[in-house]
């Protein structure tokens, strides 16, 4: 892989991470509202699986999808702005932290019911199957979305039907507040999947390159037909569930043991030491962050909330932008 | 699942598409639905059908009956006893851009499902700011028929509350094949919902296409002493019942078909009360919230000085279906119930 | 989820109980919860709690923080994401003769276990002939907050259609811990349904042991000119109307808390509107199909010739709900909505 | 095992085989309506895991459960006379055929819903611990039933808490008209229940004394606290899916090749061949059956409808009988 790809991934992983930050911070100001979920940790898993993805490839992940998002491609700018509930953001200020979408790249969401996007992404491979496209569909989803029967009932299905369909379960050990061992009877997720006869692998999530190799192998086995795989990636959350989180499941040490395994600093070691990278090269891609960062802010913050007249626009596709309101408010 | 053997022995016949008096083609609600597929499953190669048991079984309504045969496995798809996931798998193969109909075997089942219906597919085009859709066509069958307590519902009401999903539950052939065309070529999720036993009921339908825009509510019968309104099998009954009062009571009945559920149209309703000054609404669901609530509701809203008298509900007797004949027969509302409750409305 | 920090951190002053000019003590709706879990729990070994995230976690409400702590794992279960199984189990569970009190952490999660709910648990005493019963109380929030389309619901009037089932939706600390308490000693199927806004409202709650029949709605304000009726955080927004509009208009609005919602007793209420001769009902569902539908329904039917204008409704706007916070706004109806419509209702 | 009950495992086959025919002839006078799910060729199943079970144990089961009604003990005038939905019926005629009871042995129903029970019998499961009773509750199922979010979520649920509880799935081939092989990714369900870390085996469901014997490992396995077991029971309905099926799914050849595995004369043959028992004894043990069958016709056929003032009683179970009408019919 060429320096450029390698940086790049730098590049992505330090955006995302740095975007988050400064969305709490704007949490705490009272500029975001509602629900604000932290990838932060967890950033290798996206950039990785997100760069062996082509144009043609559809994801959906969970509401955890600012990492997602901004892996994909879509535009700081109107992500941040979408946090604000603005007009100028990715859904209009419909969606909202948990919904983010990109369609350009098939990113059909964003979806905040544990585990039922699941059959949505099943869905996509079933359409790709129909249209006989080479292309794969992804559904991203904790391990805690592993115990839900929407999980279940989608696997057998793509295994069933040998749909082309990657799995990829984010296992950051923890769903909300309760840990995998009180929710789940086995302690790999991987297991579950084998019960419906899928394939797959566990991998070390905090590592980009081991995230962006298992994503090639992934996609290369579904799309020589033979069905889909399941990708267990063994992460960690640093921050609470959402901002509201008086994280009393968990100890400081803990906390503290797995920051030590943070990907981002990891991955600037490893380019360092394999002299791929120089100390400058960090400086100038994490300078630029900080200022498209920045500017995202200024952007969300000096764009208008959605015009009161458009409330009821979409509620019917069909419809479009005219909105009729029902026949009852 | 309700139809029986003599009802399928007579599938046969039932086939036959009959000429009626006036020389228009006559053929049942089954068929209707079937042809309606077919010539969706014609014009379009991205629509497929899934469902449990649609295929080698023919649906348990048999409305698929050979279109496996035909089509094959990849474009009528059996599906496992998996309601919410199916329900799921055609939702987000409506998002990546074919045009499955799903059949969800009784509404029953729905209440499974429910999360993708109202949680998910309803959703989508609002929740993502209109950058993209969800055109998936659930059908599904209310009914009963000493089913028992869990099979012999009807939740209409309930999907009939959810903003940004279609809502359709036809009473004739005509309707039943015009709608289902429109709803797999639409952009919109709809439920369409059948009922178990008006399958073999005949009707007129044009031999030339033609598809019905979902929306509105039809007059079936004019009259001017009282308005009677229904849907689905509902609606038939009220027609009967309408016959029997002018025959035997001297009154004049209006029947209104509200066929569309969601957006409900109750414009029709308001225009006819203002005319007959009463009204009365019959439904299969308990009567404790069921959508002759609403359409009671909104009379008194936009036709209150008109009103002669309350507006009346029959509904079903508020208990778990009882599998005893006799006392499934207390609990659904019959011509009798609805001949009573329209006295009392003229009383 | 909906609660903050900032909450968090106010939840220790929150304990402190409050005692009121009257020398009567005031607690939190929250608190009044955790006594009564607390008191429950004490009096009988096989009351147990289940829910996702209620024990290290505290339950996203932290309703039942602490409570793990004190009654170990065994009797306060962390379930896993598995709203359908965990219901069924809850049911099970007190089919074979324990008390489970089961948190489903939102009603729109609640979706995924309808068919437990109302297939199963409702259908358990009557489907069997009275031999034996299923006496599970569901816990379980509506609220709103910025949360988007999919955690903004409230599904009240779904379940308030089930026969076998008892709905509550308190809007009081006495009510909450009344009803929460006869729920658990109740031989029935028990929707308990709080709201994420007004859990740290306080109200007087006796320090003696009571518990509250779960049935009939309570005047909560006296008055001559219209009936305001609402339920949950709807009551309390109708009396904070009902106080503007008596300064500012010198409208007298009687107010009513439904308090339980199946059975649904609308005799209080009926009899309400035979003095005041109109009636407005606030909610916070989507107006189509919402509770009012029914209240308005028997209003017109038991109140007839005492109305002198049609029975208003204010609900939400019928979109899902968006994030954006202007948006949100306009879509829950507020004080002003609430006001206009008695305006309306008087004109 | 004595010559006794070896006849008596006879004599309950035989018995729940005759009744289920009596009542398909009943149905087609139209005595009985709606559903009539046959256990017909599945006998061996339920005789062999009911004889294992005691007094404490609880039951849980599908629709096809006249023979777990027989075989536990319910009164075969009280089964036939709920077909035919009267008064004098297990529920008073309130349930019919797919939700038969026996509380005097924990049977629980009969119920509807695929796969809806087997949480129910989870949570009995959990009672039982609650309890710290020496029982173990038991569900049963189809093969079709595994492809529900509701089985894999409960067996999550028994797995993680180690409950005492069962998992008896009847894998008669088919679900409905729809093959296992078109419905499940997976052949043999066990595999599913291994994906949640329970242990279990595969029997000949055909064989009754073998259904006896892994019952008893069954109920030993979770009794001693090692948690859940999965038996998967491998068998074939004789009959259509219920009274309206076609049969359109499968083969007269198919149906044969099965029917020349029937529990019953199978068994016989076994005792006869051992010498256990004698023709006269089966002679005498099949004239009592009928006279048995005959006499549940006779009942059924003479007894009342359930009063039509009964009709609101026990919607709720604490009005009872007084059955008081809801506030609005
Ligand atoms: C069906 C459903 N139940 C409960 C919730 C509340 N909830 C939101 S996130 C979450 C935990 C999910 O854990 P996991 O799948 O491991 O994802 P993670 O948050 O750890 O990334 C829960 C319980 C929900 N959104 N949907
Ligand atoms: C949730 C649900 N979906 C569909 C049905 C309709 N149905 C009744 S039985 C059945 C097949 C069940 O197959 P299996 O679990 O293998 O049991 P079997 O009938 O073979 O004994 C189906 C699809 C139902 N009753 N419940
Ligand atoms: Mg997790
Ligand atoms: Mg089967």
């Amino acid at each position: 892989m060429d320096t450029g790809q390698l940086l790049d991934f730098y590049r992505q992983m330090y955006l995302i991470r740095r975007f988050e930050e400064r969305a709490a911070e704007q949490y705490a100001y009272g500029k975001i509202g509602g629900f604000l979920h932290l990838y932060i940790g967890e950033e290798a898993v996206a950039v990785g699986a997100i760069a062996a993805m082509t144009e043609k490839d559809h994801l959906f992940t969970h509401y955890r999808d600012h990492g997602y998002a901004l892996a994909i491609g879509a535009d700081p700018n109107a992500a941040m702005a979408e946090l604000f509930g603005k007009e100028t953001g990715t859904t209009s200020g419909r969606g909202g932290s948990m919904h983010m979408i990109h369609p350009e790249r098939n990113f059909w969401g964003g979806y905040a019911i544990v585990g039922g996007h699941i059959p949505l992404a099943v869905g996509a491979g079933l359409a790709i199957k129909h249209k006989k496209e080479d292309a794969v569909s992804v559904a991203i989803f904790g391990d805690g979305a592993t115990n839900n029967g929407a999980f279940h009932e989608a696997a057998n299905m793509a295994s069933l039907w040998k749909l082309p369909v990657v799995f990829l379960c984010e296992n950051n050990r923890y769903g909300m507040g309760t840990a995998v061992e009180y929710a789940s009877a086995v302690p790999q997720m991987l297991t579950k999947a084998q019960g419906h006869g899928i394939e797959g692998e566990i991998v070390d999530g905090q590592d980009v390159l081991a995230m962006y190799a298992v994503m090639q192998r992934a996609v290369e086995h579904c799309k020589s037909g033979k069905g889909p795989y399941f990708i267990e990636a063994m992460t960690y959350r640093f921050r609470g569930h959402s901002m509201a989180d008086p994280e009393s499941y968990r100890d400081r040490e803990e906390v503290e043991r797995f920051r030590q395994n943070d990907p981002i600093p990891l991955f600037k070691q490893q380019l360092l030491d394999a002299e791929k990278a120089s100390a400058e090269d960090f400086e100038r891609i994490e300078a630029e962050v900080e200022e498209v960062v920045e500017e995202a802010v200024r952007f969300a913050d000096e764009s208008d909330f959605p015009p009161p007249s458009t409330i009821y626009d979409w509620v019917y596709f069909s419809d479009g932008e005219v909105g009729k309101e029902p026949e009852r408010g | 699942m309700a139809s029986t053997l003599a009802d399928l022995k007579s599938l046969e016949e039932d086939m036959l598409a009959q000429i009626d008096e006036n020389g228009i083609r006559e053929i049942t609600y089954r068929q209707a639905l079937q042809e309606a597929l077919t010539e969706e499953m014609t014009a379009n190669e991205n629509v497929i059908l899934m469902g449990e048991d649609i295929g080698a079984y023919g649906g348990s309504y048999v409305v698929t009956r050979g279109f496996q045969e035909e089509w094959g496995r990849e474009r009528v798809i059996d599906t496992p006893i998996s309601e919410l996931g199916m329900t799921g798998v055609a939702t987000g193969a409506a998002i990546a851009g074919i045009r499955p109909v799903l059949e969800i075997m009784t509404i029953n089942f729905s209440l499974l499902a429910m999360d993708q219906i109202v949680n998910h597919a309803a959703k989508i085009s609002y929740m993502f700011g209109g950058h993209f859709n969800a055109p998936v066509v659930i059908r599904t069958a209310a009914g009963w028929g000493q089913l028992g307590a869990t099979h012999s519902q009807t939740f209409e009401a309930w999907y009939a509350h959810v903003p940004g999903l279609r809502v359709v539950m036809p009473s004739t052939p005509l309707d039943a094949k015009g709608f289902l065309k429109s709803a797999i070529r639409g952009d919109d999720p709809v439920l369409f919902i059948e009922h178990s036993l008006i399958y073999r009921n005949r009707g007129p339908v044009p031999t030339e296409e033609y598809t019905l825009p979902l929306e509105g509510s039809e007059v079936r019968r004019e009259g001017t002493d009282v308005t009677l309104i229904s849907w689905s099998r509902g609606a038939i009954l009220a027609q009967g019942a309408a016959e029997e009062l002018q025959e035997e009571h001297g009154i004049s009945c209006e029947v209104i078909d509200m066929r569309v559920l969601r957006p409900l149209d109750t414009d029709t309703v308001v225009e006819s009360v203002k005319k007959t000054n009463r009204a009365v609404i019959v439904e299969e669901s308990w009567r404790t919230l069921g959508l002759g609530a609403e359409i009671a509701a909104r009379i008194q809203e936009d036709a209150f000085d008109y009103l002669d008298a309350p507006v009346g509900r029959v509904g079903s007797l508020e208990v778990p279906m009882p599998y005893a004949r006799n006392l499934e027969r207390l609990v659904i509302p019959g011509k009798d119930e609805v001949i009573q409750a329209v006295l009392q409305a003229l009383a």
